[in-house]
């Protein structure tokens, strides 16, 4: 239902995204993590053709069979909603806080699918509650002040589902969040990706939650996407060094050993206009080849459905 | 010889605002008579969800407030009964190190500027040569101290926030949720450094996370705060192998690596 | 049914013309909703009013005073002797707050011989007796309505009060019973309060207004000169406008610095640039259009050089001198230039701008001051130099006090004509102070209004002879 | 998106040194000196002689506005200093200590806001006479609340930063604190406040030389000028229109810099989405 | 709530006293002897002397504070030395000018202002929003008298729609607004700028927030956007300068109604201190002061209406 291919995200001369393609259908869940500044939001945000007007768009990118690479707003407008929506980051600021959390949800019903008063109003509790929020009559009736982090949460959720999106971009909506609230919302996310058979696209740089979520996940780094492939698979056993790092620098959570060090992904994320022309990873990598501070090393293909970009796989053929 | 910390049984209340001219609101218990003793060397971890009040405590053992029951003893002193001017002096002997790397520097001051600050504060004038040297033992180049916060990533940010809490070479170090906001390598790093310093100058920490994975890493004892109560108080490893509350349990599964493991069956789709 | 609209600067505190000084309440009420037993003419003369006739006895010390038939008060109540009579115990009595209590002072006793006689006996002669009737202190009102008079006014006048605005306009009609009332053009008064000076302008341009009598902005008389709709009558007031020397205290208790001062100033260009050439400079302190009138302009001519000298043997050259002004426009106005012509002589003057209050204390009270610049508008106001050291000048001096007792005493017109002019030369030769120019009275008004005054001996402004063509 | 920031603040910036180098310049040189009267030579058309022509009294213009931009400046800055600086201070102190401190300096605050400021003035001229160092009290006074609730406002938001803590944790009283981190911190906003006070108090001592409360002869200022020219608005228009144009040109000066020092002090406008 | 009620209360009774006080001590420590002015200079001292007794003049200063804050307590607010009637009936006799005036003072500054403010801010950075902002940064540079003086010039003198100035009264309401449309616009004009310039800011602020963002993720027209999402949240900084200038347009009529000679409250007051008129001024200051802490209290009021987050500053 999403074909985007070649994906090129301009700020001036630098690229926030780097030539990144997907393909996402009906009921897959897709993850994406990566550092802060990889370029996730980004993606997200080309998606719903929200890029700031600043921004430069390049490739191909179809909704629904429609191109909309080239779109202007008011066609966007008409999918926003009804077939993508997305769930931003800072429950706490995302929703308008002047106006009662049910308001909220019903503009849309209202607007979009023409619901009068009380059908609209019928299906935002229903919406509600099926966001896993409790006494939805009472909540609705409150302001976004009055709620807890995880309630605000499930209203922006029930808000983007409200016209019954085929597709749901969830950026970071666990990040701000405890970790048994984020436990929630992840578990909420899945079933109703499940139920509906929507498509879900999870941006998180929490691996945990990341893994507990999606099916298929891509790793992120400096605007490109330099691995894929199911979520088990690329967890257990990483092909990118950049992956690999990654994981390894998360604190173990059983090891019985104390006070160990951590092993580092060496240097910092390097600031967009600092990143280097050929692999992106280049100058953090463990390994150093020649060619990687040049050329830009494409995605191989692993397996159906994996791949990775690095000029230095260790077994290309997992 | 007495503990270094040793809390004792300091809750904090917060009066509600009044909403009717006679009716005066129960106030909001934000610590609940917590208890903790912590010797030279070691480190205590804190653990609970937002509002649980571990904040609440780190700002009673720096000093900023005082708690409404309770002491807390800092070598044996009751850190809250010093004079002012006493405590001024004192506080060369325990620092602490913020969450927010991007608030914790003042954005018009050179960072050296920053770092040398607690030796300021008691009138001495630090030495450019102390100030390089500390930059250096936090993994940064001396020539840095001239820049300014924004000239730095998070990770480096974080790095002067420490640099500047150990100039006194103090006895304890109070890390409120000091690498939450940092990404997974950069954490890494920084955690790895508060263990290197740790070894060398025998400082105790407390330590204040929601990341259980980072507690099971860094920390000796643990204590588990909800709603301002204790719900879980003891040997870390202990607690963390064999939980004894749910509350415990489920923060234990949220900080879990395990892929869709317990909701959804693998797919695999293209 | 034809309304005439008056612009005012000033605006009245209270309607009662025996109670406060603010020159409007003569302005709109004397003579017009208010009459004494006399009035006075454009020229100053004496005219009959409420009284038709009086008998003056052979020692000038009792008045007997005929009261005109068919005169009623706005509320219905005829005039009667008691009326008369009433007034004047009124205006003499201990607790009166006659402005011009003064005015009253040679009265000994007023008797009611019948209802329409009254009888007036003096202490010593006065010879501006009749004049000062005439006045709106002097107004005769009913007892009945003495109290409501700060308020809604009645009078005896051919117009009665309708209304005041406080702060916007005040409103007279016509009084259909007034004994002259058939001569009488007009049937509405309206007094319109603008303070400010453009505005003033705007609302005649803008044909708000068909007379301003009292127009404050000399710099825009030509322009109205120039408008077929407008035509502008240049008069004359009693305001001598003076710069005030302080007597009682150095450097002007020396005549040489008076006298250098008087030297130094330049009338012509004060009037040309503080009145835009539209008044008459004075050398001493007697309005030029009086009948005592002599020309002293030339007495101390313009001369800077003379001036510096006379500073210098005062003692006074490069030292400063303040000058405290008040808060009229044709003070400060004349003040900057008089600051620049002293310089020019050799001496530095601070010019203090200050506020009406602060003027009243400081300068006139407290006689605070070296020099300041203030009109003198009452008739027969020579008598200001007998008022001895207390008053604000600081002067005294045993001649002149003989001088203007013998004046005002002198019931002979020749003789007092003579001893009047006498004064003037008195008041000049000691340089008391400088004398600048005389107030002129500015008149616009629409070219089709007739009767008003162009010149300004008393502060009011009959209205019954205005017409509107 | 066009970068506004700089436009402004170049614009504004050349404005007020333009403004102020005249004012400094007429220190030293005037074309005529403004208190020469040539009476006769009234209203004299703009000439090579008398740039701009003469006024009422033969004053040559140019060397009048030259002189009142020197009065006109100095009662922007003087009152907006003195104002500002107490209103910061009282702002600060009571950000600092809070309590009874703040609870007074805001109940003054309110006060200062309460009591309208004209009338302030007005009393303050009937007291001492209006004057121009009158002037600049009133308006002085007028600035104090204005600054001590932005101190204030600016000063709680920085004391809640983590590096104002970091510093008591160090060991810093409430005094050093506020030296070394708050003031220097709510620097920007007291700036860009303090260049809308400039532009405010030019038109707060035009207003009041209106009501003759203002600059006093033979001292000229712009309010001064404009107020005495209006009855010749139909004589001599031009004489209103110079005046009124430097102070509008003063004040558009302020502003703008105000206006650019605002955008480049707040890093969140140099990255607006349109 | 009610806390809040009586605080306030308290607060609004405790600065309009302090107000008083300083009136009082001020104007009694200002030269000028109201006996003269009103019976001139050429008045004997006697007849000044029988004018204090009657005005109470010679009666010490705290004596005459006293009875003033006694009989002000009881309603009763003296009588002018001046015009010799109650200072409430001169009051009341202006309130009709000046009420409305800064009433339509404040509409057309809110109308204006906001409206243009929120054009300036869709139009962001584009030519709209520089007309805007450079039509504002004059409105805000023109002083007040000199633009009423030539509003006056062109449509009272030269053009002749309006009157020039002055009040003719509520009888004939027609007469009345036009009389008062110029010197509305005077008031109006100025502080429309500013609060043009304020709003501008305040919405393109509000415009960063995240949930704006949402906004548009849910598709809703920019319009809708703006009106529904933008405005309300960007309206407390508005309030806020609305009620400062509630001050500034109260303070605004003494010039205005100089200028336009209106009978209105600040002419009064301006006069009315010139002619030490002591309880006149004492109650127009009380009342000046009263409007401003009103208006500022209807914004705290209006805060809590407009952003529920504020509840608890309402305690
Ligand atoms: N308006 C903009 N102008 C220029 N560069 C931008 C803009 N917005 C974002 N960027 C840059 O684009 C890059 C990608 O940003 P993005 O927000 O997608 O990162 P992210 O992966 O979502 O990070 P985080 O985890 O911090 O949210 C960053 O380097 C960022 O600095
Ligand atoms: N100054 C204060 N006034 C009133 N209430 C406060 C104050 N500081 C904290 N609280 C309240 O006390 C409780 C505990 O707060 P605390 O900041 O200690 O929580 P925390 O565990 O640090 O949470 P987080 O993870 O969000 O930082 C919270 O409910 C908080 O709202
Ligand atoms: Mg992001
Ligand atoms: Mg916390």
């Amino acid at each position: 239902m999403i074909r985007a291919s070649g994906i090129t995200v301009r700020f001036g001369s630098h690229a926030a995204l780097r030539d990144v393609s997907l393909q996402l259908d009906p009921g897959q869940r897709l993850g994406i993590v990566g550092e802060s500044g990889s370029g996730k939001s980004m993606l997200g945000l080309t998606l719903m053709g929200m890029l700031p007007s600043s921004a430069k768009l390049d490739g191909q990118l179809h909704v629904d069979g429609q191109d909309m690479s080239t779109a202007a707003d008011r066609q966007w407008r008409s999918l926003r909603a009804r077939r993508v929506a997305m769930v931003f980051q800072e429950p706490a600021s995302a929703l308008n806080p002047l106006r009662r959390v049910g308001d909220t949800v019903m503009e849309p019903l209202r607007l979009h699918l023409r619901l009068d008063r009380k059908a609209a109003q019928q299906r935002m509790l229903e919406l509600l509650d099926e966001t896993g929020i409790q006494e939805p009559a009472l909540k609705a009736r409150q302001y976004p002040h009055e709620l807890s982090g995880g309630q605000r949460q499930r209203v922006l959720i029930a808000l983007a589902l409200a016209c019954d999106p085929a597709l749901l971009i969830a950026d970071e909506p666990t990040t701000a969040l405890d970790a048994h609230v984020g436990l929630r919302i992840t578990e909420l996310l899945v079933r109703l990706a499940r139920d509906r058979g929507m498509a879900l696209v999870f941006i998180s740089h929490d691996l945990a939650a990341v893994a507990r979520t999606v099916d298929d996940v891509a790793v992120m780094y400096g605007g490109e996407v330099v691995e894929r492939g199911p979520v088990a698979e690329v967890l257990r056993a990483p092909q990118h060094p950049y992956t690999q790092g990654l994981l390894a620098a998360r604190p173990p959570l059983d090891a019985g050993q104390l006070r160990r060090r951590l092993p580092v992904v060496p240097g910092n994320v390097p600031a967009m206009a600092d990143l280097p022309l050929g692999c992106r990873f280049a100058g953090r990598c463990h390994v150093e080849l020649p060619r990687c501070a040049a050329t830009r090393p494409s995605e191989t293909s692993l397996s159906p459905g994996r791949s990775a970009a690095c000029h230095h796989l260790p077994d290309p053929s997992i | 010889m007495s503990a270094l910390l040793d809390i004792q049984n300091v809750t904090r209340r917060y009066p509600r605002p009044r909403q009717r001219l006679l009716h005066r609101p129960e106030p909001l218990v934000a610590l609940d008579n917590a208890s903790l003793t912590l010797n030279a060397g070691e480190t205590y971890g804190i653990v609970g969800e937002s509002g649980s009040g571990k904040t609440t405590l780190a700002r009673l053992v720096m000093g900023f407030e005082a708690p409404d029951n309770g002491r807390v003893l800092l070598g044996g002193e009751d850190l809250h009964a010093l004079p002012e001017h006493i405590l001024r002096q004192r506080r060369q002997t325990f620092q602490m190190v913020f969450q927010d790397p991007f608030g914790s520097l003042d954005p018009r001051r050179p960072v050296g500027w920053s770092v040398g600050q607690p030796l300021r504060a008691t009138g001495q004038q630090p030495a450019p040569a102390q100030i390089a040297q500390t930059f250096e033992r936090v993994g940064l180049s001396a020539s840095d101290a001239e820049r300014y916060p924004h000239e730095f990533s998070g990770g480096q940010r974080q790095r002067i926030a420490i640099a500047r809490a150990i100039i006194t070479k103090p006895r304890l170090l109070v890390a409120d949720e000091a690498v939450s906001a940092l990404d997974v390598s950069v954490r890494a790093q920084i955690l790895n450094l508060l263990l290197d310093l740790q070894d060398e100058f025998g400082l105790a920490m407390l330590f204040v996370t929601h990341d259980l994975a980072v507690v099971a890493n860094l920390c000796d004892h643990l204590l588990v705060l909800r709603n301002g109560r204790t719900v879980e108080q003891g040997p870390a490893q202990a607690i963390l192998t064999n939980p004894q509350t749910d509350y415990t349990t489920m923060l234990l599964d949220a900080a879990r690596v395990t892929p869709a493991g317990h909701s959804a069956p693998a797919r695999t789709t293209t | 049914q034809s309304t005439l609209r008056i612009g005012l600067q000033q605006e009245p505190t209270v309607l009662d013309p025996t109670s406060d000084a603010t020159a409007s309440i003569d302005g709109m009420l004397a003579q017009n909703v208010f009459e004494s037993l006399t009035v006075v003419d454009e020229t100053g003369a004496v005219h009959p009013q409420l009284a038709t006739t009086w008998e003056i006895s052979d020692d000038g010390l009792t008045y007997t005073f005929k009261l005109v038939e068919g005169a009623t008060f706005h509320d219905g109540t005829s005039l009667d002797a008691e009326d008369v009579k009433f007034s004047f115990d009124r205006a003499m009595a201990e607790d009166s707050t006659n402005p011009s209590k003064g005015i009253f002072e040679p009265i000994e006793s007023v008797t009611v011989i019948d209802p329409a006689t009254v009888e007036i006996k003096l202490t010593r002669k006065d010879a501006f007796f009749l004049f000062n009737l005439a006045q709106g202190d002097a107004s005769i009102i009913a007892p009945e309505s003495v109290d409501a008079n700060a308020t809604t006014p009645i009078g005896t006048g051919p117009f009665k009060f309708d209304g005041w605005t406080r702060g916007d306009r005040l409103t007279l009609i016509k009084y259909e019973d007034h004994r002259a009332a058939s001569d009488v053009a007009i049937d509405k008064v309206e007094f319109r309060f603008i303070a400010d000076p453009a505005a003033a302008t705007a609302a005649l341009m803008a044909e708000e207004l068909d007379a301003f009598p009292g127009f404050p902005a000399p710099e825009l008389l030509e322009q109205f000169e120039a408008d077929p709709r407008f035509k502008v009558v240049v008069g004359s007031t009693e305001g001598e406008v003076i710069l005030a020397l302080n007597n009682a205290r150095a450097p002007f208790d020396k005549i040489e610095a008076r006298q250098a001062v008087s030297h130094a100033i330049n009338r012509d260009e004060i009037i040309d640039g503080a009145m835009y050439g539209k008044a008459v400079p004075i050398g001493s302190f007697y309005p030029p259009h009086g009948p005592a009138y002599v020309d002293l302009t030339g007495l101390y001519p313009h001369d800077s050089e003379k001036a510096k000298e006379l500073f210098t043997s005062a003692g006074v050259a490069g030292s400063e001198i303040t000058l405290r002004v008040p808060p009229f426009p044709y003070a400060t106005r004349s003040g900057e230039i008089v600051q620049a012509e002293l310089a020019k002589a050799g001496v530095t003057v601070k010019v203090e701008n200050v506020e009406w209050g602060f003027w009243i204390d400081e300068v006139y009270k407290k006689k605070n001051y070296d020099m300041t610049i203030i009109a003198h508008t009452s008739p027969n106001d020579l008598s200001n130099f007998a008022r001895g050291k207390d008053y604000f000048y600081g002067f005294q001096s045993d001649d002149f006090d003989a001088l203007w007792n013998a004046i005002k005493t002198e019931t002979d017109t020749d003789t007092r004509m003579g001893l009047l002019k006498d004064a003037q030369n008195f008041v000049a030769d000691n340089a008391i102070h400088a004398f600048l120019f005389q107030l002129p009275k500015l008149g616009i008004y629409r070219a089709n209004v007739d009767g008003f005054w162009a010149a300004s001996p008393v502060l009011y402004q009959p209205l019954s002879a205005v017409t509107i063509k | 998106m066009i970068r506004r920031a700089p436009v402004n603040l170049w614009i504004g910036g050349a404005l007020v040194a333009m403004m102020t180098a005249i004012a400094l310049l007429s220190l030293v040189w005037t074309p005529y000196d403004h208190t020469l009267l040539d009476i006769p030579a009234k209203f004299a058309a703009p000439s090579a002689e008398h740039w701009l022509g003469t006024d009422q009294l033969g004053r040559d213009v140019v060397s009048l506005l030259m002189a009142a931009s020197v009065n006109s400046l100095t009662v922007a800055f003087v009152a907006v200093g003195l104002g500002g600086a107490i209103g910061t201070l009282l702002g600060l102190a009571a950000s600092a200590w809070g309590g009874w401190v703040e609870a007074i300096v805001m109940r003054l605050v309110d006060l200062g806001f309460a009591f309208p400021a004209l009338l302030f003035a007005i009393m303050l001229a009937a007291a001492f006479g209006p004057s121009l160092s009158n002037a600049i009290l009133a308006i002085a006074f007028i600035n104090i609340p204005v600054f001590a609730r932005v101190a204030r406002g600016a000063a709680n938001q920085i004391w809640t930063r983590d590096f104002v803590l970091a510093g008591q944790a160090a060991g810093m009283g409430r005094a050093a604190l506020t030296r070394d981190h708050i003031l220097p911190n709510i620097a920007a906003p007291i700036i860009v406040q303090a260049t809308i006070e400039f532009a405010v108090a030019i038109l707060a001592e035009a207003a009041l030389s209106y009501l003759g409360l203002g600059a006093q002869p033979p001292m000229p200022s712009w309010g001064r000028m404009l107020s005495e020219a209006q009855t010749l608005m139909y004589l001599a228009p031009e004489l209103a229109i110079y005046p009124g144009l430097c102070i509008i040109l003063a004040v558009l000066g302020f502003g703008l810099l105000g206006d650019g020092l605002r955008d480049v002090t707040d890093p969140r406008l140099a990255r607006t989405r349109a | 709530m009610q806390v809040f009620l009586l605080r306030r209360s308290l607060g609004f009774l405790a600065t309009l006293f302090a107000v008083s006080v300083i009136v009082f001590l001020v104007m009694n420590v200002l030269p000028g002897d109201p006996a003269v002015t009103i019976l001139g200079i050429d008045s004997t001292e006697d007849a000044r002397a029988a004018l204090r007794a009657e005005l109470g003049l010679d009666r010490p200063l705290w004596q005459r504070y006293g009875a003033w804050v006694w009989d002000a307590v009881r309603g009763d607010f003296g009588t002018s030395y001046f015009f010799r009637v109650p200072v409430s009936e001169l009051i009341a006799e202006r309130l009709p000018l000046t009420l409305p005036l800064a009433a339509f003072g404040m509409l057309a500054t809110v109308t204006l202002g906001v409206t243009l403010g929120i054009i300036a801010a869709a139009q962001h950075g584009r030519p709209g929003d520089w007309a805007i902002m450079l039509l504002s940064q004059l409105g805000i540079a023109i002083p007040a008298f000199w633009l009423s003086i030539l509003l006056v010039l062109l449509f009272a003198v030269k053009l002749r729609w309006l009157p020039p100035g002055g009040f003719p009264g509520w009888d004939d309401p027609v007469l009345a607004l036009r009389s008062l449309i110029l010197p509305t616009a005077a008031l109006a004009l100025v502080q429309s700028a500013v609060l043009a310039r304020v709003t501008r800011s305040s919405a393109l602020e509000v415009m960063r927030l995240d949930f704006v963002r949402t906004a548009r993720a849910t598709g809703l027209a920019p319009r809708r956007i703006l009106g529904r999402h933008i405005l309300p949240n960007a309206l407390v900084p508005i309030v806020t300068i609305v009620g400062m200038q509630v001050a500034g347009v109260v303070t605004g009529t003494i010039v205005i109604e100089n200028v336009f000679y209106l009978p209105g409250l600040g002419r009064l007051v301006f006069q009315s201190i010139a002619n030490r008129d002591l309880f006149t001024v004492q109650a127009l200051v009380v009342l000046f002061a009263a409007i401003v802490v009103t208006a500022n209290f209807l914004v705290d009021i209006a805060y809590v209406l407009i952003d529920p987050r504020l509840k608890g500053r309402l305690a």
